[in-house]
């Protein structure tokens, strides 16, 4: 009763369908774009789309693990904006050696994820308000370092962003692309063969009962926060990589952006019920709309909008339809 | 018998609510190796008694001492740990996860860290199978009926090796077989010298499993007896703090009813592929139909189609002679049909809103926005169903997640009595109801039908079937497999043999 | 061949494909400059591959990236901030496609990414804003009191428009910057703080906005307050939008600092050179100037935008 | 006093008068009111006039808080209607012609509520998840403003449409009357009519509310349209107060100034109970600090950690688990308040 016959006999149980129609309509769409732009239909343009997002994947996977718990981390960007800003200012400004910049940015990430956390937990206050003043206070803390963009010259720093790492043939992939991967599987890891990424999921089903059931809650909703810090930190310090600057307005409405891929991912806001592997789906098809709307580029910047929009709404439609049409 | 030392010991709990004392100077022992009832009306304290002692519920005053130690715990999870397992009374589980996880999340077997998915499933499905249940232990939760589920979560309770195991009605979704099967565990663990404490509104299964009670009333102590040597008659004296006399049990079988009366609904070859098989069946006016069957027969299933909540692929419904879609609730009470689901805390109640605003809730709805209910109506109608069934606190204006569980299911009640339906479907109404408002409810039933209400009428115990329905529709593996009129010669035997046998004809 | 990329490429018919990456459409001023560059490629006969970053950085990355993959013969871009771009202009490189920057540089220290820069200075165009209120208060000796309406917190021309007043006027201590607040480029915001500067300092002498927008919503301030805008507080700002123009030319504004976004024509000619392999200056400043209010009495009637 | 002090509001209206009292600190005046041409003139009018199109905007974002969902779209419907508008009028031979302002504002807001009507199918007859569903129309409907506005800035010049959001009426800003008006008109729908409860029920738990009988999908189609209506009328004041439509920054963020007021007034998230009376308090205190921000001279680099702050003592104020855990930690015995104390709520 619980899974749906395929051709061929085999069983793939309901809880999959909605990232298998994710990953059946990125193929289509996929496949739409190779037969409408010339160019379009290589290997290198879905390489093109994780290097180019590498950051935004690893900020979602920490927002799959707030989401999954019914909750919400709106303050990601303004995290992964202030990491660049940290890192800049102190490779730039002060001339530290970038290793240890980089655990100190990972360790601010996290430990603002781990204050929020405490705060949502302990004083039972809403999580979209404690994240939304965690997004006003990392953004206040970038221009009160500086409103200026700070390029970062150091050559770890460049060496990393400009290494290419050859595939077969012409593809290539970015060092960030490697990480961002790590990080997904590791999280895939945790989430589906540890005890913290089941809590998650029970979170996510039904504080109550997992309180009732004496799972450690307070831990466990404390932890995705803390999750989330890190994973933004360290977007910001692959943004850092990417642009090769630290700047206040990097990343602005990153947070929608990584919502809106977890969502598309097939994951309930209400958490309780998804998979990373949705998520990595939805950051591609993201990118993947993108890609389409520079290679129609003849679109002012209206009809970008409209286009997305709609490529958006197509997309969420037919994913719905997918997953509610098979009995 | 020498009492041995108590393995668990309150004495002196207080417990207030805004509004409520919930419990005044209440002391408790439990002895190692006894089954311990704890006895009281609908809203007497007991919950609350249990989740005091589980730390789920700060004290305001009194002592909790386990094995001798003054113990006060500050969650569920150390009460836990310290060996007291509890099962609380709503099915407190993640519907999301697979039964298997929820038997066994938060201490999964695991090798160096990472969850053995099988080692857990095979466990599982041994658990279970100890219970004899056969539910596919990686299906989701959700997927499984309130019977299923209140399994599980007994299952998940007496899964670990725990000193005192609490069981807050857990056999108030169970079948007659069910229960037996609980009571057989129940007694093995009794034997290895764990204490439980049970909580039922079932006064046999009390006196068939229990060693000693303690009855609470008003969340005061009235006292502890030993069950041997507590009658009946005595028992819910003490519970209700009167004679039984004023609850005269409805004798024997319902009245006759009018012969020629029409139909007012009837299912012609309704069915929905996976729910049920297409039945027909036809309910009159002042008629009072039985649905009995095992769990997960399709009872629910059958009034939730009547009532629209699940969309039929085939057949009709037909009210008054013409078939009208049902693809709504909405649609359905139109009609005049109403649905009072078992499942009252994810189907039936709004916990965030009142009692008021919960009873008068589908009267509203069928009136529509921009009608609004008068206040001074809502006033004559919620005093008058709070005071009919007894409703406790009697504030219209109580949050009903505060309420006791015996009470919300009057909540629910009266929210469709008031709508005056002519078919009344009622799901396990009488689910976690004390004594004397069951047999309030039985009596409010049967006086219904007699003003010319028809009701379905699904439950459980089959004595209360019986004592209700004028016909006795039974099910079997989502199968309508036979109509009994309740006559002289239908008896529970008669009607448990039908559910047995009844898929072979 | 995936390898011959660069200037032969796309065009195989000879017609130039460039890929233009824009910063989004915020401003009027943007609209503009996005027109001026359409038209322009229209009657050039270039065929104009458009892209709206959205005001984000890491979406012009991508956008150029992705012109890199479509083979485009010249890349142009007008860069969200300064910083940050050398990988992908160096991808680029490698792709043997010209890169042109337009109305903002990039602070990178090799030269060789980018063929050259067209645009204008904001610090100058600060600087020139402060020039004419010294001159203005030559001669008086009092305290002069000057709010500023700043841009959006941490862009680029909020920064420099900021800092080469600031330059100026730094010079004289009767110049006091009595509030500043950023209105984020738009009349509403404008008109918000200016409303809140007028009740918390009673003599204010002169406006300074960033741009026009922002001006033009705090004259609405100033006249609800029950002051007139050009005469009790004057007011400059920069850009000189249509709308702006109009209200300098009826003395609501004393004095506009020209930032022109008509950057196409220019754009074109030097695209067709790069793509050619000629040899274009590193730097073509744009042609801009200064309004006083006889000057937009004049101009207003050939204004284009 | 006791009583007040348990009020729900208390923490939020503390707050507000905080704020007051640290702008009457800065700004001379601050409280005085005078009467200028004809109408009323100051900070705390300008805190009510500024704020009406914020309060309109929660008003609308507070009954689909409480089905649940959210509406991220309301500060694009904010700039499609004042666009539309806008461009209306501009084309308009007589700007000044009465008949041809109205005709605009009809306009406007019957695409302000085909908008909204478009979100509440999205979200009740598709089933999408709300967020993701007003996502769209918040990424698509900016596109639709400019290109009604064909990426300008449209400016008019009606002095008709200026009344809406700059005008005066009765001594009174137009805006704050309009906002009154809605006020009046939501709370009776929802506390007079039936609507308030059939919307705190579906949020309280939707299927239990279908199986009451409720037709939740209009419900919710109507709270989506009602919001996208308030939005709206927002966006007319908004352009009408700066008489241009800036379909690239008006109500730009918005939606979560709206939230934020939404939740602050004591709304959850999660759906179910609403107060309308908290939200316009909510809204008035994320206005009175915007006011507070630029005339104490808080610097711009520095204005998002005084927002910060200011948010989250809100949040902590009106957290009873954190005033529990404050009065605790100050040594108060516990048995002295056995009144308090229930840890985790859990139904019985
Ligand atoms: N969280 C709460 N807030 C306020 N009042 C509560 C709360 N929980 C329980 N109560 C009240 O405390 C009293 C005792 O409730 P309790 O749930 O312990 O009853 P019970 O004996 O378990 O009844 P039932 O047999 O119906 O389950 C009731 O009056 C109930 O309304
Ligand atoms: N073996 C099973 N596997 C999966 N789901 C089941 C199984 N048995 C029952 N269910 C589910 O449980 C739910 C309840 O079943 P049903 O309504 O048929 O039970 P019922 O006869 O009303 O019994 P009760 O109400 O006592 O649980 C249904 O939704 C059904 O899908
Ligand atoms: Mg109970
Ligand atoms: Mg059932």
């Amino acid at each position: 009763m619980t899974t749906i016959p395929l051709t061929g006999g085999r069983q793939i149980p309901r809880k999959y369908l909605p990232v298998l129609v994710t990953a059946a309509l990125f193929a289509a769409m996929f496949v739409a774009g190779g037969i409408r732009y010339e160019g379009f239909a290589t290997g290198q343009i879905v390489l093109n789309v994780l290097i180019d997002n590498a950051f935004l994947l690893v900020v979602a996977v920490g927002m799959t693990f707030v989401i999954l718990t019914g909750g919400i981390d709106l303050s990601v960007g303004s995290v992964v904006a202030l990491s660049t800003m940290i890192s800049a200012s102190l490779v730039t400004g002060l001339g530290w050696p970038p290793l240890p910049v980089i655990a100190l940015v990972l360790a601010a990430g996290a430990a603002l994820g781990f204050a929020m956390g405490a705060i949502i937990h302990y004083f039972e206050i809403q999580p979209f308000i404690v994240t939304l003043a965690g997004m006003f206070l990392a953004r206040g803390l970038c221009y009160t370092i500086g409103t200026d963009s700070v390029p970062i010259t150091d050559e770890t720093f460049t060496a990393f962003a400009q290494t290419r790492l050859d595939l077969v043939g012409e593809a290539w992939i970015s060092p960030s692309v490697v990480i961002a991967v790590a990080v997904v599987l590791v999280a895939a890891y945790v989430l589906h063969y540890t005890r913290l990424g089941r809590n998650v999921y029970a979170l996510g089903g039904s504080e109550q009962s997992a309180l009732l059931m004496g799972l450690p809650v307070a831990r466990t909703k404390i932890a995705v926060y803390t999750i989330s810090g890190l994973c933004s930190a360290l977007g910001g310090v692959l943004l850092s990589f990417y642009m090769l600057s630290g700047y206040g307005l990097h990343a602005v409405g990153m947070e929608l952006d990584a919502i809106a891929a977890v969502v598309i991912g097939g994951t309930l806001l209400t958490g309780g019920s998804g998979y990373l592997l949705g998520t990595v789906l939805g950051v591609l098809v993201l990118g993947l709309i993108q890609t389409m709307i520079s290679f129609e580029g003849t679109l002012s910047s209206w009809w970008t909008k409209i286009f997305i929009g709609l490529l958006l709404f197509a997309f969420i439609v037919l994913q719905r339809l997918g997953a509610v049409r098979r009995p | 018998m020498a009492a041995p030392d108590p393995i668990l010991r309150v004495s002196g709990i207080c417990k207030q609510f805004p509004g409520v004392n919930a419990l005044t100077d209440v002391d408790f022992r439990l002895l190692p190796g006894e089954v311990h009832a704890l006895m009281g009306e609908n809203g007497a304290g007991k919950s609350t008694l249990i989740k005091v002692l589980t730390g789920v519920h700060d004290v305001d005053a009194g002592e909790i001492e386990l094995a001798g130690t003054r113990v006060a715990f500050a969650g569920p999870l150390e009460a836990q740990r310290a060996g007291i397992s509890t099962v609380y009374q709503e099915v407190n589980l993640c519907a999301n996860l697979s039964v298997a996880e929820n038997i066994f999340i938060g201490r999964e077997p695991r090798r160096l860290g990472r969850i053995r998915w099988k080692e857990m499933r095979r466990r599982a499905a041994e658990l279970l199978a100890r219970l004899e249940l056969d539910a596919d232990v990686s299906a989701p939760l959700a997927a499984c009926s309130p019977a299923v589920q209140q399994m599980v979560a007994i299952a998940r309770a007496v899964a670990v090796d725990a000193r005192v195991l609490i069981l807050d009605e857990p056999t108030s979704s169970l079948d007659a077989g069910e229960v037996a099967q609980l009571f057989r565990v129940m007694r093995r663990l009794k034997e290895q010298g764990i204490a439980i404490l049970f909580v039922s509104h079932f006064l046999d299964q009390v006196y068939e499993i229990s060693d000693r009670m303690t009855i609470l009333r008003d969340g005061r102590l009235v006292g502890e007896y030993l069950t041997a040597e507590l009658s009946q008659v005595e028992l819910v004296g003490k519970m209700i703090g009167k004679e039984l006399a004023d609850l005269e049990r409805l004798d024997g079988k319902p009245k006759e009813p009018n012969e020629a009366a029409v139909p007012v609904v009837e299912a012609r070859g309704l069915g929905r592929a996976g729910a049920v098989e297409p039945f027909t069946l036809a309910i009159h006016e002042a008629e009072v139909v039985g649905l009995a069957g095992l769990l997960g027969s399709g009872r629910t299933e059958v009034a939730r189609l009547l009532f629209g909540a699940d969309r039929a692929d085939t057949g009709e419904v037909v009210i008054d002679g013409t078939p009208v879609p049902l693809r709504t609730p909405r649609a359905a009470t139109g009609h005049r049909i109403a649905f009072c689901s078992e499942n009252r805390r994810t189907e039936g109640l709004i916990a965030d809103l009142t009692v008021r605003e919960n009873i008068i809730l589908a009267l509203q709805a069928a009136r529509g926005w921009s009608r609004p209910v008068p206040r001074r109506r809502q006033d004559e109608l919620v005093e008058k169903y709070v005071r009919a069934l007894k409703i406790n606190p009697p504030d219209p204006d109580h949050l009903v997640k505060n309420l006791s569980g015996g009470n919300q299911q009057k909540v629910l009640l009266a929210r469709w009595l008031i709508v005056e339906p002519r078919l009344l479907i009622l799901d396990e109404p009488t689910r976690g109801i004390d004594v004397g408002a069951k047999a309030e409810i039985q009596r409010l039933v049967a006086e219904l039908s007699d003003g010319g209400m028809a009701v379905l009428f699904i439950s459980a115990e089959l004595e209360e079937v019986l004592r209700l329905s004028h016909r006795v529709a039974v099910l079997r593996d989502r199968r309508l497999v036979a109509e009994l009129p309740n006559d002289a010669d239908l008896t529970t035997d008669v009607l448990m043999r039908t559910i047995a046998s009844g898929a072979r004809s | 061949g995936c390898g011959s990329g660069g200037s032969s490429g796309a065009a195989g018919d000879g017609k130039i494909t460039m890929g233009f990456a824009q910063v989004g459409a915020e401003s009027g001023w943007r609209t503009a400059n996005t027109t001026s560059v359409r038209e322009a490629a229209g009657k050039a006969g270039i065929e104009l591959k458009f892209s709206d970053a959205q005001q984000k950085q890491e979406n012009q990355i991508k956008a150029i990236r992705s012109y890199i993959q479509q083979k485009v013969d010249v890349i142009a871009f007008s860069p969200v901030v300064e910083s940050g771009w050398d990988t992908v202009l160096k991808e680029a490189r490698n792709a043997k496609i010209p890169v042109i920057l337009t109305d903002r540089a990039v602070d990178s220290t090799d030269t060789s990414l980018y063929k050259t820069f067209l645009g204008s200075d904001f610090v100058e165009e600060g600087r020139k804003a402060g020039k004419w209120l010294v001159e203005e208060y030559g001669d008086s000796k009092d305290p002069v009191n000057i709010v500023e309406l700043q841009g959006t917190t941490g862009s680029a021309p909020a920064n420099d428009r900021k800092a080469g007043f600031a330059e100026v006027i730094g010079a004289d201590p009767k110049f006091k910057v009595v509030a500043s607040q950023t209105g984020d480029f738009t009349r509403a915001k404008g008109k918000e703080v200016m409303e809140a500067f007028l009740k918390s300092n009673p003599d204010i002498d002169v406006l300074y906005a960033h741009n026009d927008d922002m001006g033009l919503g705090a004259i609405e301030a100033i006249e609800g307050a029950g002051k007139v805008p050009g005469k009790d507080i004057k007011i400059i700002t920069i850009d000189a939008v249509r709308d702006g123009m109009r209200a300098l030319a009826d003395g609501k504004i004393n004095y506009i600092v020209e930032c022109s976004p008509l950057l196409g024509p220019q754009l074109m000619d030097l695209a067709k050179k790069v793509v050619k392999g000629e040899q274009v200056p590193a730097r073509v400043v744009t042609e801009e100037t200064t309004f006083t209010q006889e000057q937009a009495k004049q101009a207003l009637p050939t204004r284009q935008y | 006093m006791n009583a007040a002090l348990r009020h729900r509001l208390f923490w939020p209206a503390l707050v507000l008068v905080l704020l007051i009292l640290l702008n009457v600190l800065f700004t001379d005046g601050f409280l005085s009111i005078q009467m200028r041409d004809g109408h009323l003139y100051g900070s705390v009018i300008d805190i009510f006039r500024f704020g009406a199109p914020l309060i309109l905007v929660a008003l609308g974002m507070t009954l689909v808080i409480a089905t649940g969902g959210i509406d991220l779209s309301v500060g694009s419907v904010v700039a499609v209607s004042g666009a539309l508008s806008c461009l209306w009028i501009s084309g308009l031979d007589d700007q000044d012609s009465v008949g041809g302002v109205l005709a605009a504002v009809g306009l406007a807001l019957a695409l302000s509520l085909v908008l909204g009507a478009w979100n509440g199918l999205l979200v009740a007859g598709a089933g999408i998840q709300p967020i993701i569903a007003t996502l769209i129309l918040m990424v698509a409907g900016r596109g639709l403003a400019q290109l009604i506005a064909d990426g300008q800035i449209i400016t008019v010049n009606s002095d008709p449409y200026k009344l809406i959001g700059g005008g005066y009426l009765l001594t009174l800003p137009f805006g704050v009357i309009v906002v009154l008006a809605v006020l009046a008109l939501t709370a009776f729908l929802t506390r007079r009519l039936a609507l308030g409860l059939l919307v705190e029920s579906v949020g309280g738990n939707a299927e239990a509310s279908r199986l009451a009988g409720i037709r939740s999908r209009g419900v919710i189609v109507m709270v989506y349209t009602f919001a996208a209506l308030c939005a709206g009328i927002a966006g007319l004041m908004i352009s009408s107060n700066v008489s241009s439509a800036d379909g690239n920054n008006a109500g730009l963020w918005i939606e979560l100034d709206a939230i934020l007021a939404v939740v602050i007034g004591g709304t959850s998230l999660s759906g179910g109970r609403f107060s309308l009376g908290g939200t316009v308090l909510g809204a008035l205190i994320i206005q009175t600090l915007t006011t507070t921000i630029y005339s104490i001279g808080v610097p711009p680099e520095t204005t998002l950690l005084f927002k910060a702050l200011v948010v989250t003592v809100v949040c902590l104020l009106q957290s009873p688990a954190f005033r529990a855990k404050a009065f605790r930690r100050r040594g108060r015995p516990r048995a002295t308040r056995p009144a308090a104390g229930e840890k985790a709520r859990v139904p019985a």
